[in-house]
């Protein structure tokens, strides 16, 4: 097994946190990992991506050009990486603020209301745990207990209390992602 | 009466700059005719009266003037 | 108990740098390496081992700096990104020059000039062919990974001190920037320097030392050279480090160093796929170069690509290696870009096996 | 008659054993050796010989490892405050000083100096300002005095293309990281006197942790001004100390 995601959006949506709570949590079922984020000015112009793969075997390179995973946030990452999805890969969009839909249909296609739920949980900073519950919905590379236990390897010491709340957003994003597009 | 002193000079390695001649209040102190192994005419003691006070010596860039004074 | 963590390379490199028993770190804040003092700040080591960690006004002043600690024979490290490696490279001929132990770390971006800040392998001819002014050379290790980075300052240190010589680990901005698992060594001992060589305090009775790469008569420069020469000729025969996969039965051979071999590994396992026999080596230390290594396989392959994320430096060093016993050509993307596997595939193909 | 005074007993001053035997480059007259001797008198006294490290220039006194009988290192040009940084940092507990000139210090290695004292390195910074580069040959440097002839300002120092002569120990004075400034002589036995007690000084407050030390000596370089030494001492009473003026700038407050 080897899955390789791309997950992209807005600074200040959890991105970069993402691919490393996914990263953790690998690291906790064994698995080799690899954590790639795009850094400089691209950072700072407010948009944010990350590359994360999570294997069995020894990963080579580190950058990739084409993914099993995109997870996009926002318009321009949709727009950006739509087109790398590898065929018979998967899209993950979060619906909010989004001005299109995917096109490709070569792919399988989910869409998740991680904002809104968030939203309704009156704590929009777990918004990128719902989305984390979407994706491992449909991919689920990693249990449960090792997302709990990388997520206690992620937090500092004194934020452990939030580890029930995460846990009950990843929960939500396992409730409401929806699948648009399925290949058969 | 002020104390009696002495100077000795290490004429090799006096470059003869002549800095301890205009410091000494006695004026004891003048450039010899000679040189040494470097070419330079090296400071000499050529009067009496020096009284040890050692201020040729705390000018001379060279550490080259060691002082003695009568106890 | 092996301790697992995941970890930039950069900050990976800063805890190694602690654990390692360094006394000192001097450096200055440049992109993409400043979770490497950021990283040293913010876990005090000045508590964990006594290690100091300063924030210098410039890179000039931090590796003078480094050269103050490492004339004192304390074990001292700066880190930087190619144009602030630039400026250090006065510093680094003067450490060279006067014989002194220290670590260096470049964190490569792409350049001339201000460049940019992607990753890159822009600065090897800077790094293995002396950078600054003189006849020197430095020790130059090149990981590939997270765990590489870690392991490759406690081997700096060592190679340092053993040979008296400045020891750069040549990142880049992938190895630095990415996260990895990394098992971390266990805390080493900071060590009291007592070298006769170091300004350590005058001993009772002995003459005082003085560390210099001045020398005002050109017979005894000569000496000196002669003796870095000599050294240079030990680290060849003894430091050479190289990584080879399905090299063996290879009809052609790839070779990268640092990210870019991850890169050029992923082509590899493609290539193979495809049944084409294809191997991979890896330098390992880009100085001293594994000369030997790639003349034998010269003798076995049927063309060599070297791949680098620059205009071609290393692929002369191939080059010579070889001393053309078999062809060798080189492809590079640069400024910041990162080659991709189907690329060096299809180089690969077009160049070697069909050109 | 005076033969018999020469006699261990009745010694007043010798060459301290802090500075080696090896005779001095430097020019006939040049303050620099006496700079050097106050230096090392201070660190025999002190009783610190074993504790110090020093950090030698580029310039005349680049060579100064040789004359000082204590552990030294040789700074690349304008560097030595980084250097004795580096030093000090490791090694807390010994005495550093660096020693150098006005290019060394006040062009190449502004930013060194500044920054150096401005974190309050404990350290002492002895600074030879004779206003000109005596070691390349008589250039111009940042502390030369408005239309004073140098090789590279041969018809004087016109301000308005080649700039101010820099008071940097007044400029320096004002960081908060500087404990103690002075600026001192050595021409004469007066001055001389009066420049090893503030070396003396610097060098105990060194102990205190409480900042930089700063002594400046304003000096001669005969064969770059070319006169004789004694005419160089005359000149730069003249002309120098009205623009770089003897006494302390920055003193400890509870002094």
């Amino acid at each position: 097994m080897t899955e390789e995601i791309i997950i992209a959006g807005f600074g200040g949506q959890g991105v970069l946190s993402m691919g490393q709570i996914l990263c953790y949590s690998g690291v906790m079922q064994n698995k080799e990992v690899s954590w790639m984020p795009s850094y400089g000015p691209e950072m700072r112009g407010g948009t944010a991506n990350c590359t994360a793969i999570i294997s069995d075997e020894q990963i080579s390179s580190p950058v990739l050009n084409t993914f099993d995973t995109a997870i996009v946030l926002n318009q321009p990452s949709m727009d950006k990486f739509e087109d790398a999805v590898k065929p018979g890969g998967l899209l993950i969009y979060e619906r909010n603020g989004m001005t299109r839909k995917p096109r490709r249909t070569d792919i399988n296609i989910c869409a998740i209301d991680a904002y809104d739920a968030s939203v309704k949980m009156n704590n929009t900073k777990v918004f990128n745990m719902i989305v984390i519950g979407g994706f491992l919905k449909i991919r689920p590379i990693i249990d449960m207990e090792n997302v709990i236990k990388g997520l206690q390897k992620v937090l500092p010491e004194r934020y452990h209390h939030l580890i029930p709340l995460n846990e009950e957003a990843i929960n939500k994003g396992m409730e409401i992602i929806t699948v648009e597009h399925k290949l058969n | 009466m002020a104390k009696r002193g002495d100077v000795v000079i290490d004429i090799e390695k006096c470059k003869g700059c002549e800095v301890c001649i205009s410091a000494c209040p006695q004026n004891v102190l003048a450039v010899a005719s000679e040189v040494n192994n470097k070419g330079y005419h090296y400071a000499v003691k050529v009067n009496e009266g020096c009284t040890g006070c050692a201020n040729c010596a705390i000018v001379c860039p060279d550490a080259v003037i060691t002082v003695y004074r009568e106890k | 108990m092996k301790e697992l963590r995941l970890m930039k390379g950069n900050e990976a490199l800063a805890e190694a740098a602690i654990r390692a028993g360094a006394d000192a770190y001097f450096g200055y804040p440049i992109t993409p390496q400043s979770e490497v003092i950021e990283y040293l700040m913010a876990n005090k080591p000045e508590e964990r081992t006594g290690m100091v960690v300063l924030q210098a006004e410039s890179e000039v002043a931090a590796i003078n700096m480094v050269y103050g600690a490492a004339g004192c024979g304390k074990k001292a490290l700066t880190s930087s990104s190619s144009p602030g490696m630039s400026l250090k490279q006065e510093g680094i001929s003067y450490i060279a020059g006067a014989e002194l132990p220290c670590v260096l770390v470049n964190v490569v971006r792409g350049g001339p000039g201000l460049g940019t800040i992607q990753p890159s392998q822009s600065d090897y001819f800077q790094s293995v062919k002396g950078g600054g002014h003189g006849d020197y050379k430095l020790i130059v290790l090149a990981p590939s990974s997270v765990q590489e980075s870690v392991d490759y300052v406690k081997l700096a240190f060592e190679l340092a001190f053993k040979y008296r010589t400045p020891v750069m680990i040549q990142s880049d901005g992938i190895i630095g920037q990415m996260m990895e698992k990394v098992e971390l060594f266990e805390q080493m001992p900071r060590v009291e320097p007592d070298y006769e060589w170091a300004t350590i305090g005058r001993k009772e009775g002995k003459p005082s030392t003085f560390v210099t790469s001045l020398q005002l008569q050109a017979e005894e420069q000569e000496k000196v050279n002669l003796r870095l020469q000599a050294k240079y000729r030990e680290i060849e025969k003894n430091e050479v480090l190289f990584e080879s996969h399905y090299c063996e039965d290879a009809d052609y051979l790839l070779t990268a160093f640092g990210s870019c071999a991850r890169i050029t590994r992923k082509a590899m396992e493609m290539a193979r796929a495809k049944g084409i026999k294809v191997g991979l080596l890896r330098p390992q230390t880009l100085y001293p170069f594994p000369t030997e290594e790639f003349n034998r396989l010269a003798g076995q392959v049927k063309g060599i690509l070297c791949v680098e994320m620059n205009a071609g430096q290393m692929v002369e060093d191939v080059r010579l290696s070889v001393n053309g016993k078999t062809k060798v050509e080189h492809f590079g993307r640069f400024g910041g870009m990162i080659p991709n596997p189907d690329e060096i595939l299809n180089a690969l193909e077009q160049k070697i096996i069909g050109g | 008659m005076s033969e018999n005074l020469i006699k261990p007993e009745n010694l007043v001053y010798k060459k301290t054993d802090v500075m080696t035997d090896r005779i001095l480059h430097y020019c006939p007259g040049c303050a620099h050796g006496t700079a050097h001797r106050l230096l090392a008198e201070v660190i025999d006294e002190m009783g610190i010989q074993n504790e110090t490290i020093g950090v030698a220039p580029v310039g005349c006194s680049v060579l100064a490892y040789y004359y000082f009988n204590v552990d030294m290192q040789e700074a690349a040009h304008g560097r030595a405050p980084a250097v004795a940084t580096g030093i000090k940092r490791v090694f807390p507990e010994k005495f550093v000083f660096t020693y150098q000139g006005d290019g060394d210090l006040a062009a190449i290695g502004t930013a060194e100096t500044i920054h150096a004292i401005n974190r309050g390195e404990n350290i002492l910074v002895v600074f030879i300002n004779n206003g000109i580069y005596g070691m390349t040959g008589g250039q111009m440097a940042p502390t030369t005095l408005q239309g004073m002839k140098s090789s590279t300002s041969p018809f004087g120092r016109d301000v308005k293309t080649m700039g101010s002569p820099l008071k940097i120990t007044e400029l320096i004075a004002q960081l908060p990281g500087a404990y103690f400034v002075t600026r001192q002589a050595v021409h004469k036995p007066a001055n001389v006197r009066k420049a090893k007690k503030a070396i003396k000084k610097a060098m105990e407050y060194q102990k205190l942790n409480k900042g930089t030390c700063f002594v400046e000596i304003v000096a001669n370089c005969p064969s770059n001004w070319k006169m004789t030494p004694v005419q160089s001492n005359q000149w730069m009473e003249e002309n120098m100390f009205p623009f770089y003026p003897l006494g302390d700038i920055k003193v400890p407050e509870e002094n």
